[in-house]
């Protein structure tokens, strides 16, 4: 496919308010650099990421979607993050099956304390979409 | 352009438009055009000032749905599309001469507004007019400057109003608008009787002109329903084989009857 | 009849010929489903081709499309209409379909207010209309005054005669210009139109249907026929005539489109006002309304009925609701 | 549309040194809504506040963006701004420019851009964002205290010593738990009753402290601070009124049957006190083995009551109370060895728990303290214990470390030596686990006197003759060891109470796969429940010595007295909403709550086919913690959550992809 | 096996002058088109000859059970194994009460496309009574012998639900679940997941162009009950009303995920949608993820929870 000069992936990160958000913040604070591609939204926790969102993002043209929330059993509410696991997996199976890359969409595990793997997750998720290129299934077209 | 809230508790808001030169159009008493809130949507609303001042449009929104909510957060200066003019409107040279008899509503008054500005101007042209108007609370009341002042001083023109509840300053008369208007009992002799308010206030209003002995060519009601496009075409508007966006929104009676009761 | 005699390829290649620039729109088989789909030109039909699922209203009325762009710069906002049409042709179009096209044109067409997006895209549209030979199980054009053989809103129309032969025929000028750039000389020929499956059980003659129907407006048959209505758009939308749309703005932050879609009078919310009010607030309002609509409201309008009995609401209506029923319903009859 | 003034903090060069400023204020101009733009080199300090009031005043903003540093920061700070400036804070929303941004990319265009977006989002989300008011729920100032053991006796008097009134509902006939069995405690060896026995005193007498023993939670309604408890009064048949605590029917009843709180070692009338220092010191009638109601006659002790305090007319008696905070403290159970086979528990008599031997060493116990073996009442020449009987063990037993095992080992190993100098004592262990102040010192001294730890497990323990046998293999040395004993006591483990998950359903709380009531939050939370207003102290949460049940319990206090010090509480504004025009009342949201926080009601609807009522799904606010789980389980968008709505959310996502 | 009208008359009518119910819903003939039945309500004892059982009752009865007794109607249904399980559906979404529904079970051997008999062979209309061999229908007293591997329905090619479970009564006839049509309910699922991704789009993409999004597939699904769908919300715009690519996508992804774990495998989607859009394709895929990530058995019979209204600590975790 061919991609557009000068086209940076863009990541769409949905954070958890209790582990994820923070652990951005911590990566932030201990001046950890990693690609500009990402953009957070906080949402009180993983649990909280309806599946329409992600497909929202892919349509309106973020080429990945990242789901950040506590590590299993610290959920600040106990469970969502594993209600987020099973949902999440079902939308990354029926996307690959639709015929969008489940590369595109994925769910980690980071806590406040994680900075270092915040960043890590970033650069490992940007590497990989800048090998796929922008989402092309879904591109709308705009006015003339 | 300038937004005036009309009522109290703010649910009515009366947007004053001035259209650029070039854009000016024409239009009768009871038309509508279509206001569009680009990025929200478009709907429908009545033209509430008279064809009489043409450089500034009036149209006062009631908030009910999402458009026009967005209307009602319009800031002054900022600018909305307008498409029109729609819809028959009342038929102004056929009253000519006769008297009028306005029985409005909340914000039904409107489109009546349109109307009476419009014989207030030509006053010479009409028949005494009588204005019969209600609405819940005082607060309610539309167009508070012209019901107490301009309009009562007008020759030949009366103003009665009445409110469902009053409160401690309300000293005017509390009831329903169609018990209200069978105890002014109004003669039919020589007058139409034009009627715009909530779908069961012009229910039982007909029947009160009815008992009148208003005829059935004698009124002229106007009807609303969903509108999506304006010009007959969406398919939506129609109560039988009458779209009001084209054929309304100003029917007699008289047509009424032969209309199914789909509204 | 006089028409002009061609061999099939020749037709074929004479289309593709003046067809030239244009869009092609025929239609197609993709699984079992007959469908109006953009193709590089004209193809010979197989013989069981009799209608398709979709008829082409799609690409005059298209499911949904821009009619105009927005974009906001501080309070000021910028419009520009949008340009939806291309030169097409349209080819293989039965006469049911030709008669709906009709009927919509004159809808569309209609004052006070005609409606100019869809008549653009109209004038630059050749329609190649195609003679029924055969009917499929649920036609029943002829009950609603509509002839297998007619010509309608068609520039051309083809009528396949025996074997790989088949007259053309112009009725417009661009089908006359079109017509004259293929050799051959008119001649009479004999064609035999297809005889509908169906034919209705019509109460009345068409001209009082409207009227039969009014009178029955209130008839518990709407009931009887209308409880088991889904409320699905499905036989609004594989009607050739129904037009009905709706419009609303797809923003994407304070630039966008405002489009104008299919919408559907057997949908919940169709009528449903802001308030909350709605005026057809069941099946039984809404399934009245659809054929009150077609039967009754539109002839009192525009002096014409608004079905051209291509069968395809008798044929993909999933709970088996049709004119037929509601026919035999409104007049009386138990079931 | 609403009227969005932005704010761009440069936070000295932190920001301002990356994102390009200027550049960034020219598109934001241009976002929709947005009405003001300003700069400021700090804007949380004071100047930086006063200028957004300033701004709100004079542009009448509707809506507050500050772009500056991360939320978790400062996002109080400038709702609290919001609120001087008249605004509802919730119509305030950050851009994390700093943590997110400034701080973590280099380059200024590729920060300047997402600076942009960052910005978009929050202008997007926040024109959605609606004024949120934080409820008020009254609260009732009284606490339940479930468990009469040291853990709830702690939290009960902590809490009354509040000066918060106390309801102390125990399930036996006396205060006391299983401290109140134990004859010495570790690692001080002080004797157990003599430091329990005056806080039960004070439990009794302590003014603010309502209790009621040899009763039961019938049920649980309500929640956190407004709890409706119903609790079941067992008939005692003994009037607590009239009775003093003479003694004198104990002594005359006739039937003799085995004393739960001797573990079957000793024996009870069918009119007993558990034991003597019971509080409150009255009897009660066990109704299964008392001859006036197995056979209608006997009647002995109503005549030898000089009080006239025995009615065995005395029915159950249900009393409720209202609530606004519940301990639950409920304690532990020990572990039935019967499934070790082959070590012989039952089938020799000389086969103990540690508990029982508690029981043998106490001078309050059957032996008044003289330690003989159960078979043939002889002092035992040799006694060997084996620990992590039922722990450590997923086979037989639990997976869990009891905790205590080891120390009571050492300690009754001790109590062994310093009974009887010349009693060999052996210890069969995995390991030895003696975390804790003057833990390992007092395992050192127990081996220092002379008692012999082996590591390894025993195979078999037999009765030979009228000892014991026992087969083990020492680990260290690899060398399989017979020996012969008098007495084998078994270091059995802590598990949870037989109904604890009865109670756990009952309250509405978790319990893990064992049957320990769940915490919160493993660390952060370690004595609240995932229901606001319930509390865990002791052993029912785990199993624990006493020095941590009794700071556990402290703790639970004074979590719960921190609750109950105010009238109403704030409920959080950022919970869940039912839009019941939508809602289909399947409740699927209920299901995925982790608080309990969604329930059902009936409401009248109008529609087509007339008036109907129709269930609907209703969030109790004071519950709710906002996780919005619920919103993502519920299909019809019915049930949203306010601040973080579906619709703002989508914007927040077509901002940034814009 | 025969099709045992007469004794689904009598049971009907037993459950009327009993009453037990108000109303039976069953299929009857539709008196202008032959190879068409359509839902059909019985109030009266005397009327239950009005009701039909033959290989021609394609329409799913479930959703339309929904609104009839919302009003607290006590309804019979007569209910093939489908209808069943769509019911239950209902019942355990707290759409329909139980104790309104009263399901008399009918073994189902499979109903027959209508139209395309009606075209192929009409004179099997003429039928008083249908048998059922497993692999033909046969007309009684005509004998003629209709192969299911032509006519059957899709819905019914693929159905693997035809013993009619949790019914309160069941039509005593020998029969199963067992359908020798469809040995692999996954076959399809399957082959588009081997697909190359980028043709797996392309197939879908086709379809998408196709779909008139008219929701014929929702409104016949008993899966889709819910009281006002997210699909037609403004507020939030979920979906828009602009039908492209990526809105189509949107929808049937959405509309998927919704059924995930609920969805009955009725098929009446399927039959339902007049371009065919392959929805059993999206439903099953979800039934077998809710099988090989959950393993959730036999994942189209309704339970009182769902598979993703649920979670197990040690639920697969593969995001990489």
């Amino acid at each position: 496919m061919s991609v557009r000069e000068g086209w940076r992936p863009k990541i769409v990160a949905f954070c958890c308010n209790w582990c994820s958000y923070a652990g951005a913040d911590l990566a932030g604070t201990s001046r950890i650099p990693y690609p500009a591609s990402v953009r957070i939204i906080r949402v009180p926790c993983s649990g909280r990421v309806n599946p329409v969102f992600v497909v929202r993002a892919l349509q309106r043209g973020a080429d990945g979607v990242l789901v950040a929330g506590c590590h299993p059993g610290d959920c600040h509410y106990s469970t969502g993050n594993l209600y987020a696991r099973r949902r999440l997996l079902v939308t990354r199976r029926l996307l690959a099956y639709m015929g969008i890359e489940p590369e595109r969409l994925r769910l980690c595990w980071v806590s406040a304390s994680e900075g270092e793997r915040f960043a890590k997750v970033i650069e490992e998720m940007t590497a990989v979409l800048e090998k796929l290129g922008p989402v092309q299934q879904l591109r709308e077209e705009g006015p003339p | 352009m300038e937004v005036r809230p009309e009522t109290a508790s703010g649910d009515i808001k009366t947007l004053r438009v001035r259209l650029p030169e070039e854009d000016r159009f024409s239009f009768r008493p009871g038309q509508c055009a279509m206001l569009s809130v680009f990025g929200v949507g478009e709907c429908m609303i009545s033209i509430s000032s008279p064809p009489t001042r043409p450089e500034e449009l009036e149209f006062s929104v009631k908030r009910v749905g999402r458009v026009t909510a967005a209307l009602h957060e319009l800031e002054p200066g900022e600018c909305i599309g307008i498409r029109g003019p729609y819809g028959n409107g009342f038929p102004v040279e056929e009253l000519r001469g006769k008297g009028l008899l306005v029985v409005a509503g909340g914000i039904g008054l409107a489109p009546l507004r349109s109307l009476v500005n419009y014989v207030v101007d030509r006053r010479e042209e009409y028949g005494p007019m009588r204005i019969v108007y209600g609405a819940r609370t005082p607060q309610d009341l539309c167009f508070k400057e012209e019901i107490f002042r301009s309009w009562p001083g007008v020759p030949q023109v009366e103003v009665h109003l009445t409110v469902d509840q009053g409160d401690e300053e309300w000293t005017g008369p509390v009831g329903l608008v169609p018990s209200f208007l069978e105890e002014l009992a109004p003669s039919p002799e020589g007058v139409v009787a034009l009627t715009c308010g909530p779908p069961i206030m012009i229910k039982f209003v007909l029947e009160a002109l009815q008992n009148l002995g208003f005829d059935d060519h004698q009124v002229l009601t106007t009807l609303e329903l969903k509108m999506q496009c304006g010009i007959g075409k969406c398919g939506r508007c129609n109560i039988g084989s009458r779209y009001v966006c084209v054929d309304g929104p100003v029917f007699s009676l008289k047509e009424l009857r032969q209309m199914p009761a789909e509204y | 009849m006089a028409v002009k005699l061609v061999r099939g390829s020749d037709m074929l290649r004479w289309l593709r010929r003046c067809g030239e620039g244009r869009r092609w729109v025929v239609p197609a088989k993709e699984d079992r489903h007959w469908l109006f789909a953009e193709r590089d030109g004209p193809v010979v039909f197989p013989p069981d081709y009799r209608n398709a699922t979709v008829g082409p209203k799609g690409w005059l009325l298209p499911r949904s499309e821009p009619i105009l762009y927005y974009r906001w710069t501080g309070g000021r906002v910028s419009v520009t209409p949008a340009q939806g049409w291309r030169p097409q042709v349209i080819y293989g179009v039965r006469p049911c379909d030709l008669k709906a096209i009709a009927l919509l044109d004159s809808i569309m067409a209609s004052e006070p207010w005609p409606e100019t997006q869809y008549l653009t895209r109209r004038a630059h549209t050749v329609l190649v209309g195609m003679a029924c030979t055969a009917a499929s199980s649920c036609c029943f054009c002829t009950s609603m005054g509509v002839h297998p053989a007619e010509s309608y809103a068609a520039d051309l129309m083809i009528y396949p005669l025996q074997g790989e032969e088949y007259g053309v025929a112009a009725f417009s000028e661009v089908g006359r210009e079109w017509l004259a750039q293929l050799e051959g000389e008119e001649a009479d020929a004999a064609f035999s139109p297809a005889v509908p499956a169906l034919s209705l059980p019509m109460p009345t003659s068409l001209e009082d249907l409207p009227g039969w129907l009014e009178r029955r407006f209130d008839d518990p048959g709407w009931q009887r026929l209308a409880w088991r209505c889904l409320s699905c758009g499905l036989c609004a939308y594989l009607c050739p005539t129904c037009y009905c749309y709706g419009i609303s703005d797809v923003d994407r932050g304070g630039a966008g489109r405002r489009v104008r879609w299919w919408d559907a009078c057997t949908l919940p919310d169709f009528s449903r006002m802001a308030g909350g009010h709605d005026p057809r607030p069941t099946t039984t309002e809404r399934v009245r309304q659809r054929i009150m609509h077609k039967l009754a409201y539109h002839p009192a309008r525009q002096g014409e009925i608004l079905c051209t009995g291509c069968g395809r609401c008798i044929e993909y209506c999933p709970m088996g609701i049709h004119l037929p029923a509601a026919l035999r319903l409104l007049g009386g009859d138990g079931r | 549309m609403k009227r969005v003034g932005v704010f761009l903090c440069w936070c000295g060069s932190n920001i301002a040194g990356v994102v390009d400023m200027d550049r960034l204020q020219a598109e934001v101009e241009r976002m929709p809504g947005v009405v003001h733009v300003e700069q400021n080199k700090y804007t949380c300090s004071d100047p930086g506040q006063e200028s957004i009031r300033r701004a709100i005043r004079e542009h009448r903003l509707q809506r507050v963006v500050v772009a500056a540093c991360s939320p978790r920061m400062h996002e109080r700070t400038f709702r609290a701004m919001m609120r001087t400036a008249g605004l509802n804070p919730y119509l305030l929303e950050m851009a994390n420019l700093r943590e997110h941004c400034s701080w973590v990319h280099r380059d200024i265009d590729e920060a300047t851009a997402k600076a942009v977006d960052l910005v978009r989002r929050a202008v997007f989300k926040v024109r959605l964002a609606r004024p949120l008011q934080s409820g008020k729920v009254p609260i009732t100032r009284r606490a339940l205290v479930l468990g009469g053991g040291i853990a709830g006796i702690q939290a009960a008097l902590d809490l009354a010593d509040f000066g918060i009134p106390v309801v102390l509902v125990e399930s036996s006939p006396s205060l006391g738990g299983r401290m109140a069995q134990l004859d010495k405690t570790f690692p001080t060896l002080d004797c157990s009753s003599c430091i329990l026995t005056p806080k039960m005193v004070e439990v009794a007498t302590h003014p603010s402290i309502r209790l009621l023993t040899y009763s039961e939670v019938e049920s649980v309604e309500g929640y956190v601070g407004n709890f409706k408890v119903l609790v079941r009064r067992k008939a005692r048949s003994v009037d607590e009124q009239r009775c003093t605590g003479c003694g004198e029917c104990l002594s005359k009843c006739p039937a003799k049957v085995p004393s739960e709180f001797d573990l079957g070692l000793g024996t009870r009338g069918a009119i007993y006190v558990p034991f003597p220092q019971a509080v409150p010191n009255v009897p009660v009638i066990d109704r299964q083995s008392c001859l006036y109601f197995t056979r209608g006659r006997c009647r002995i002790c109503q005549r030898a009551c000089p009080a006239g305090a025995i009615d065995y007319q005395q029915e159950d008696r249900l009393e409720s109370y209202e609530v606004g905070a519940i301990v639950v403290a409920t304690g532990y159970d020990q572990f039935d060895p019967a499934a070790y086979g082959e070590y012989a528990y039952r089938a020799s008599p000389n086969v103990i728990t540690g508990l029982e031997f508690e029981r043998l060493v106490s001078s309050t116990g059957p032996t008044g303290g003289r330690i003989l073996t159960p078979g043939g009442g002889r002092e035992p020449q040799r006694v060997v214990f084996i620990k992590c009987v039922g722990s450590r063990d997923e086979q037989r037993g639990a997976s869990y470390c009891s905790k205590t095992c080891c120390m009571y080992v050492a300690k009754q190993a001790i109590l062994l030596k310093e009974k009887l100098p010349r009693c060999e004592v052996y210890v069969f262990y995995m390991d030895v686990r003696a975390a804790g102040k003057d833990y390992e010192e007092f395992y050192l001294r127990a081996r220092e006197m002379g008692v012999q730890y082996v590591r390894g497990r025993v195979a078999r323990v037999f009765p030979h003759g009228d000892r014991l046998r026992i087969r083990a293999e020492d680990t260290l040395i690899g060398r399989r060891l017979e020996l012969e004993a008098d007495l084998v006591v078994l270091a059995s483990a802590m598990v949870p109470r037989p109904d604890a998950r009865q109670v756990a359903r009952k309250l509405g709380i978790a319990a893990n796969q064992h049957g320990f009531f769940s915490e919160a939050h493993p660390k952060l939370r370690p004595v609240e429940t995932h229901t606001a207003g319930i509390f865990l102290a002791g052993a029912a949460q785990g199993p624990k010595d006493i020095p941590d049940s009794v700071a556990q319990a402290g703790a639970a206090a004074s979590k719960a007295a921190a609750l109950l010090s105010r009238q109403e509480m704030e409920t959080e504004p950022v919970v869940a909403e039912v839009n019941e025009h939508w809602c289909s009342g399947c409740l699927r949201c209920a299901r995925v709550c982790p608080y309990n926080a969604i329930s059902e009601r009936e409401i009248r609807v109008r529609t087509a086919a007339g008036v109907r009522t129709k269930t609907v799904a209703t969030v109790n606010p004071g519950l709710c913690q906002g996780c919005g789980a619920c919103a993502v389980a519920c299909r019809d968008g019915a049930m949203n959550l306010a601040g973080f709505a579906d619709q703002q959310v989508l914007a927040e996502v077509d901002a940034l992809c814009l | 096996m025969s099709w045992a009208l007469p004794a689904v008359d009598a049971l009907a009518a037993r459950l009327l002058e009993d009453r037990l119910v108000d109303a039976v819903l069953g299929w009857a003939r539709d008196p202008d088109l032959p190879w068409q039945r359509y839902p059909h309500r019985v109030d009266e004892p005397s009327r239950v000859g009005e009701l039909v059982w033959d290989p021609f009752c394609a329409p799913g009865l479930a959703k339309l059970v929904f609104r009839m007794t919302e009003g607290g109607l006590k309804l019979g249904v007569l209910a093939r194994g489908c209808d069943a399980l769509g019911v239950w559906r209902l019942i355990h979404d707290r759409r329909i009460a139980r104790e309104n529904v009263y399901l008399l079970g009918l073994p189902c051997p499979g109903m027959a496309d209508g139209v395309r008999v009606w075209e192929e062979c009409p004179e099997a209309f003429d039928a008083a009574g249908w048998e059922d061999h497993g692999s033909h229908w046969v007309a009684v007293p005509t004998g003629i012998r209709l192969p299911k591997e032509r006519f059957l329905l899709d819905k019914c090619l693929q159905c693997q639900v035809r013993w009619p479970r949790q019914c309160d009564e069941v039509l005593a006839v020998q029969g199963g679940s067992w359908n020798p049509f469809c040995e692999d309910r996954y076959r399809q699922v399957r082959q588009l997941e081997e697909l190359p991704l980028p043709q797996r789009f392309d197939f879908w993409r086709g379809w998408f162009e196709r779909c008139l999004r008219c929701f014929a597939c929702r409104q016949v699904c008993p899966a889709c009950n819910c009281e006002s769908c997210s699909l037609d919300q403004f507020e939030p715009n979920w979906l828009e009303r602009e039908v492209g690519v990526a809105t189509q996508f949107i929808f049937h992804f959405t509309r998927a995920l919704h059924v995930a774990g609920r969805c009955v495998d009725c098929g009446e989607c399927q039959r339902a949608c007049p371009v065919g859009f392959p929805l059993g394709a999206l439903n099953r895929k979800m039934m077998k993820d809710m099988e090989d990530l959950f393993g959730v058995r036999e994942p189209f019979v309704p339970q009182e929870s769902e598979p993703l209204g649920e979670f197990a600590l040690d639920d697969p975790d593969e995001f990489r």
